[in-house]
């Protein structure tokens, strides 16, 4: 189909080979100022030199070209065709003094350079390629060592720190009345548990301060708590009727005995 | 007392080994690992008083031509093959990800003119820059976002990585090829289009935030 | 550049490259590869008619006494890091923290009332001292074991050191501030007002807040 269309231009082949391959491989395109910049390659001179008047009549065939064989056109195709075709209307007109903006020389003047300068990354990018590349030409270390983090810790305290800590613990008594002194109590709900493991192993009189838990009976703090605690106790199991509990006289050791049935 | 005897320790602390000693521990370093190492890193890992810039002169004059160098990348040391020996190296070489043309060549336009902003790359393309070819660079760690340019919307930039000095062997951004003549060419300036208000005298300014930031780029 | 090496390779295909290019290629080898590698494997990589074993032979002397040896693995061959220079591979950070009030308040009374056996300490301090805290004070030689008590079960007792002196800038433990001079020095005057509703009936939870308000009393 495209050889019919091109017969009428009595083109040489290598020209139509050329258009063939421009409108086939027009998707192929990254967009006008690709294609712009392979037109510029067609006439063969640098890029500097280059005439953009041609340039647009080149592109602006292109895009007619590619209508004719119905190749759908991004709209930024059509928008270049546009204002090269302005373009060409500005380089070939005289100036108009009454206008303002940029002249058509301006105009081309700025094309010729984005074409330039894509060229010139282009051919930057080749050479970036070319180079030699890691994983490819030289190589890194095949075994690495990992670097294990250590952590120190170091600690550190000031006098300040030290005085005030050994200030605290010399000014703690004055705050003691203040506080509950929870290690030398011994509550009456432990001591009514301790009782009730015991009394069932007690059928003769024992000395209530028999009772008394291991290590309460020595600091005289501990043992007055686990005494008032341990006689509470009692009264308690008293009521529940599981002890018989006697003094013989004031301030006589106080002394009990299980109720149950020793089994 | 207490005084002296802290000094004594001190001193030890500061008597760096002697340099033949300092060279085998940058060499040893180096060796182990696969990323560049900072000087500042080096000097991290070494006793105290040591001077790892002046061994890793000494080393790397050691390797000059050896099949194993010691290269700059960036601000970084590191050690690599000699490129010439490459054919040996078959088994080792990874394919990497084959990249599109648009992803290359705005890899290409980041380097030369970074910091670059997004619309300066489809400017100098002439077309619009997926989001994809971005992304697969970023995920090479090829690139990286730059700081904000200072133009109206504060739009980001990107800019090249140590990663990708070392994957083409180069010491710095400034050694890329033909950097001076593209420059000197005027290619590497953004120049707006004639007509154009938004651009006006913005030029200095770019070129300026060029070079600073380039040169920013390799410092940490 | 490697097809220009390809191209000498193919020329030179039986005539063997000089052995100290035999011995770069066997470097580069060994450093590239991950694994150890045979002497017929690298005679396998190289060109024909190279030695590997002989090229292995010049540079595990070359590589002597350097931070880096060609080490023999099983019947295979590769570059490790020399032994003593494995300290290098860690990277030490050090952090540091301020002692515990636990043990800051150990240490004082260890240094006021020195020599003091643990019972003495825990007396003093109302709660049990643990091992660690007593542990760390020895770790940071602040303190030492002093002579054991002539009491029954001899316990033994704690001093504080001369780094502990020294740390401090005290010449003599006998410098510390008296509680007189503690007072003086404001550090006893914060004590909360007598018959105070908030620490009345309080437990050991609250105990410990109006400790806490305390420290930070001090501090102030």
């Amino acid at each position: 189909m495209a050889e019919n269309i091109f017969e009428e231009d009595e083109v040489s082949v290598a020209e139509r080979m050329a258009a063939e391959q421009l409108v086939v491989d027009v998707d192929g395109f990254e967009g006008p100022l690709d294609v712009l910049l392979m037109l510029s390659r067609t006439q063969k001179v640098d890029l500097r030199k280059i005439s953009v008047l041609a340039l647009a009549r080149q592109y602006l065939a292109f895009v007619e070209r590619a209508k004719a064989l119905r190749i759908e056109l991004a709209a930024d195709y059509l928008v270049m065709a546009a204002w090269l075709a302005f373009l060409k209307s500005r380089l070939l007109l005289p100036p108009d003094p009454e206008e303002d903006g940029p002249s058509g020389e301006e105009l081309a003047a700025h094309l010729a350079f984005q074409l330039e300068r894509l060229q010139a990354m282009r051919d930057a990018a080749a050479r970036l390629m070319a180079r030699d590349r890691l994983g490819r030409d030289f190589f890194a270390r095949g075994v690495t060592e990992d670097v294990t983090r250590v952590k120190r810790v170091t600690y550190t305290a000031t006098l300040l720190d030290l005085m005030q800590g050994y200030a605290r613990i010399r000014t703690r008594d004055d705050f003691r009345p203040f506080v509950m002194d929870r290690e030398a109590v011994f509550t009456m709900e432990q001591a009514l548990e301790r009782m009730r493991g015991l009394i069932g192993y007690s059928p003769d009189w024992t000395d209530l301060s028999a009772y008394l838990p291991d290590g309460w009976d020595v600091d005289p703090v501990r043992r007055r708590s686990a005494t008032a605690s341990t006689f509470a106790a009692t009264l308690e199991l008293v009521k529940e009727g599981r002890l018989e509990i006697q003094q013989s006289e004031t301030f006589a050791p106080i002394r009990l005995r299980s109720k149950d049935k020793p089994q | 007392m207490s005084n002296e005897a802290e000094q004594t320790v001190e001193e030890s602390l500061f008597e760096a080994p002697p340099m033949a000693e300092q060279e085998r521990m940058v060499e040893a370093i180096l060796f182990a690992t696969a990323e560049p190492i900072t000087v500042r890193e080096l000097q991290g890992r070494m006793p105290h008083g040591c001077d790892a810039a002046e061994a890793l002169v000494h080393l790397s004059k050691r390797y000059e031509g050896r099949g194993v160098r010691v290269v700059k990348v960036g601000d970084a040391w590191a050690m690599r093959t000699a490129p010439d020996l490459g054919f040996l190296m078959q088994k080792e070489t990874v394919e990497t990800r084959k990249l599109s043309r648009a992803a290359i060549e705005t890899l290409a336009i980041i380097a030369y003119h970074q910091p670059v902003t997004r619309a300066e790359i489809e400017e100098i393309r002439g077309v619009s820059v997926s989001r994809g070819t971005i992304d697969q660079l970023l995920e090479m760690e090829w690139i990286r976002f730059g700081r904000r340019k200072m133009t109206p919307g504060r739009p980001v930039t990107f800019v090249v990585t140590q990663d990708f000095l070392d994957h083409f062997g180069l010491e710095n951004a400034r050694d890329l090829p033909g950097l001076k003549e593209l420059r000197a060419a005027g290619l590497l300036e953004n120049r707006p289009p004639p007509g154009s208000i938004a651009a006006l005298g913005a030029d200095d300014e770019d070129e300026e935030e060029i070079d600073g930031d380039q040169s920013e780029l390799f410092e940490d």
